[in-house]
């Protein structure tokens, strides 16, 4: 069965997704991939929205993570301290980000491009992004892997990776254990290495080569020892994200 | 005063966010079928020395059962956190389950008096007492609950009850104004009595909250007793209706009358009459004895309790709850 | 008309209450007294119960602060932290306090008869009575008075007054502003001087003398240059009180 | 990172409570008729050089007619706290009101895109922008609704976030752990758009609250529209379900539609194609110019904007929101 990159990325991140969790997902692909696990292997998986919504049974996909899809038969419809405060507590197992800048170490810039105080392009800023980087226990990415996005260093450190490497962020006061845990790409899927916490990549995706990937990012990135070879979407994921998730086709597009 | 002065007192439970975090991070979210019976729930829960946590307001919304079914089980060495404990501290009091307490509110009935066991758990030294105030005890529920080590206020400053307390000292780092650094208050269980919970453990309450919504959050383990149980689809028909999360919970017990003798709001009124006996019953060891023997060890469980209380006098106290005046004397079914 | 002397201090605790301020009350007197200022001169008067009640329409008199009378028809039903929120944030213009000591600075104490850690009494503690001092901007008292209870210093310092004077509130770190107001008394009316935050009997009772106040103080108290004789509860006052505040007469009593 | 290093940006807004207290003081308790017309509240109570806060999240329960008629009076060098403000801020942008930024989330509009206006606002450096999250931001308001100067939080560390905030590196004085002490924020105005008010300031909300509950404590003054005004005693029939009480409020408006273009739980979706409309028009200059004039500065207030957008399309709105299906394009009355 075919599938475009969107559906790919979209079913790998959702395998990603343990039953009995929780993750805070903005709209589009993190959305679907959620929308996705609860529908395969993570019915009990606990889907929530930075303004304030609880487990919604999503109608439709979102629009706004504010909109009032994101609490439709929720368990509860509270505010965004409501979810702030559980992720600082600990309850809160994934979430997924994205930025317009990343480097080696999953750090995002999401604030400016160029120098801050005379910016070329002023973007939207950390809103939650920082928040749940920091407070989440795993962080995902789902994003398009390019040079001028995968690069040497960001910009403007919006949102914490692993900052400056091993033990950086536990000496900067965020909470011990968390992190970035799978970088979602149109190419691969990257974990990080424990030892330096730089990105690693895991599993290329079908047709897609080494110099593919290395070409398509601006730092040196570390390689699995036994790469393997992205588990393309089967046709019951496939169906799922055509027929149930996204019937719209807004997210996965129609190619 | 001098920082060194404040804070005298022991910090009977970590404030650390770390060890929390690690154990907030152990609970499932699934929507797991939580319904259990209280004994099960407090054998399950509630270990001896744990650290516990009330909800309601003393003698309005409490967890009545479990604290009975706590006694009945006989735990013992209990932390308290004192936050108007008035009503339930009496019953642990009874049952001497108690070595440690942060007091912002112990030993009274409010304006119905004292409760003789409840002083003498203190001033025999049996209980060991850090003061709080109610401000404060909410407060380090709610830095436990955002997940932040301490929280500012501007209470207990001055006084002995900030000496007496373990909080401490610190200067604003925006106006230098003294603050008391208020430590987070992780309870080992909380135990939280509502007007209607699903299987799951999400839970609505009518009228005050008191700090069970903070509470809830910052417990470790939580045992919910519900007066009504409802389908999961009723709390989704209203989800900003919705208190405490079920992913906070541990166990749900249906429990009518599950305040009793405390006020439910729009169920029933508090029974002073049951209270008063409560109280001069301590006048005497014996009697006392005998009083515990018939209303807490003698019912094997909280509705063995009630029916000994009664439907008629339970009925008198919905009406009275509700404002019902019936033109004399209150008639039965 | 005949009264009696509860009746008198909760008529005189009542004039004190300007409209369209608010109040965090008990049960009991002080409740009595909201009540009757409600239905005289403050009829905006905003009562508030600290376990959460905010504008009850009260039916009957609470006999806890947090039943449901005190939140019965409220405008909001809240939790303890909204009441102590607002008045940390300077929202709440009065509170009632009492307690089993008080010194000449107001200060209260409800904790031990006694040494703290060897006490021959312990009584309740604080509840919230150090915050609704530290935090609401006046703080009434409505109590007997005799030796036992107006003492040269408390046995422990549960709630402040002005603690040991001038200036002590301030660089303890209490809201500025704030302190003592009024204390009614069996006996006479006394407020606070501003020079030396010592109390000072601003009236007394009619038929009462200053030796019987003095003979009821275990301090030296200051007295007002010229000194009042309290208004007695005027005929409305007594009617509002005895048919509609307190018909059970539940806190004024039968004499 | 140094304490030093931290928090370099502007502080806009003093954190000090002692002056929000004699601020809060001074505001009545009185069960007032508070009933008055947007243009009235605006000009009464946003002055030039204000800090504003507005309630919702960018494009849901937002206070359009209140943003609308700031541009419309020509208010210059407010300051604005930037929690998710999207829809919100491209108006302010339209109508060049903002001088200055706490920025948690701007001049995007989520997945629809970015706002070239809101962009060129901040580009030109016409408005000083100072970086924070938008939990620290929901937790500023909450540390003023509290009446703390600072509440701690383990966000924006390590990052140039942090860096370009306000914020300060702190040791938590119990267990030594880094912290980011947030600093108050109390705005000059909140703006809030609720489903029901009575005329004294009482509020009910539908679904999420966002930051809405704490931000109404923070400001020192606050305007409230609503989508209905009910009976006073409606509010006193579910007292739980008052999530701002009239102490806290200013003015309150009648605005039916109040959130539109914007998203209103129960009552109607978001205008996608007329958000769509704002952005592209951006694209140009003179084009954006006559479409403010169309839809902002043409309507004389917030009924003459809806009633252009016509009863047809709100009631599509409508049927998206209720999510029902009318078998095709949805018909009009």
């Amino acid at each position: 069965m075919g599938y475009n990159s969107m559906e790919l990325m979209v079913a790998v991140a959702a395998r990603f997704l343990e039953d009995g969790r929780s993750v805070v997902v903005g709209t589009g692909a993190p959305c679907a991939a959620a929308m996705l696990a609860q529908r395969t292997g993570a019915p009990d998986l606990l889907i929530m929205f930075e303004a304030g919504g609880f487990g919604p049974i999503l109608p439709t996909m979102p629009i706004s993570v504010g909109d009032s899809r994101t609490y439709h038969r929720g368990f509860l419809a509270g505010s965004m301290a409501d979810v702030m405060d559980f992720c600082q507590q600990g309850a809160v197992d994934y979430t997924f980000l994205g930025g317009a800048q990343v480097d080696m170490y999953g750090n995002l810039n999401s604030t400016v491009i160029g120098p801050w105080d005379r910016p070329k392009v002023r973007l939207p800023g950390s809103g939650g992004a920082n928040d749940l980087a920091s407070l989440c226990w795993r962080t995902l990415m789902i994003t398009q892997q390019d040079r001028r996005r995968f690069v040497p260093a960001v910009d403007f450190l919006t949102t914490p990776g692993y900052l400056t490497g091993p033990g950086a962020r536990e000496a900067a006061g965020l909470p011990r254990g968390t992190g970035p845990y799978k970088v979602i790409t149109d190419l691969c899927v990257i974990g990080f290495d424990q030892a330096s916490c730089r990105m690693r990549v895991e599993a290329v995706h079908p047709g897609v080569s080494r110099a593919d990937v290395e070409a398509a990012t601006g730092f040196e990135l570390l390689w699995a020892p036994e790469l393997a070879e992205t588990e393309p979407p089967t046709p019951e994921e496939l169906r799922v994200l055509r027929e149930e998730v996204d019937p719209g086709r807004y997210i996965i597009g129609r190619s | 005063m001098s920082p060194a002065e404040f804070g005298q007192g022991t910090l009977f439970t970590a404030p650390d966010p770390e060890a929390a975090r690690a154990q907030f991070r152990s609970k499932s979210r699934k929507l797991a079928d939580k319904l259990t019976t209280v004994r099960e729930a407090v054998h399950r829960l509630i270990k001896d020395g744990d650290y516990i946590a009330v909800g309601g307001f003393g003698s309005n919304r409490i967890p009545t059962a479990v604290l009975h079914e706590i006694v009945r089980q006989g735990r013992k060495g209990l932390g308290l956190s004192g936050h108007t404990a008035t009503h339930d501290f009496q019953i642990l009091a009874a049952g001497d389950c108690l070595d440690r307490c942060d007091v912002a509110y112990v030993v009274g009935l409010e304006a119905r008096g004292l409760s003789r066991i409840a002083r003498r758990a203190f001033e025999s030294g049996r209980v060991q007492a850090v003061e709080w105030t109610n401000a404060a005890l909410a407060w380090r529920y709610r830095a436990a609950a955002m997940g932040i080590p301490f929280i500012p206020a501007r209470v207990m400053l001055g006084t002995d009850t900030g000496t007496r307390s373990a909080a401490k000292l610190i200067a604003c780092p925006f106006t230098g104004l003294p603050l008391a650094a208020l430590p987070a208050l992780y309870p080992d269980v909380g135990m939280i009595h509502v007007h209607r919970a699903d299987i799951h453990g999400n839970c609505q309450i009518d009228g005050i909250e008191v700090s069970d919504r903070d509470m809830a959050r910052a417990a470790r383990r939580l045992i919910i007793t519900c007066e009504r149980l409802v389908p999961a689809e009723e709390i989704r028909r209203e989800p900003h209706r919705t208190v405490i999360p079920h992913f906070c919970v541990d166990a749900v017990c249906e429990v009518p009358y599950g305040s009793y003798p405390g006020n439910m709001a729009g169920e029933y009124f508090s029974d002073e009459e049951h209270l008063r006996e409560w109280l001069e019953a301590q006048a005497d060891d014996a009697a006392f004895s005998a009083f515990l023997d018939r209303y807490l060890y003698g019912p094997e469980d909280f509705q063995a309790y009630v029916a000994l209380i009664g439907q008629e006098r339970l009925l008198k106290l919905r009406r009275l709850e509700l404002l019902i005046r019936t033109g004399g004397v209150p008639r039965g079914v």
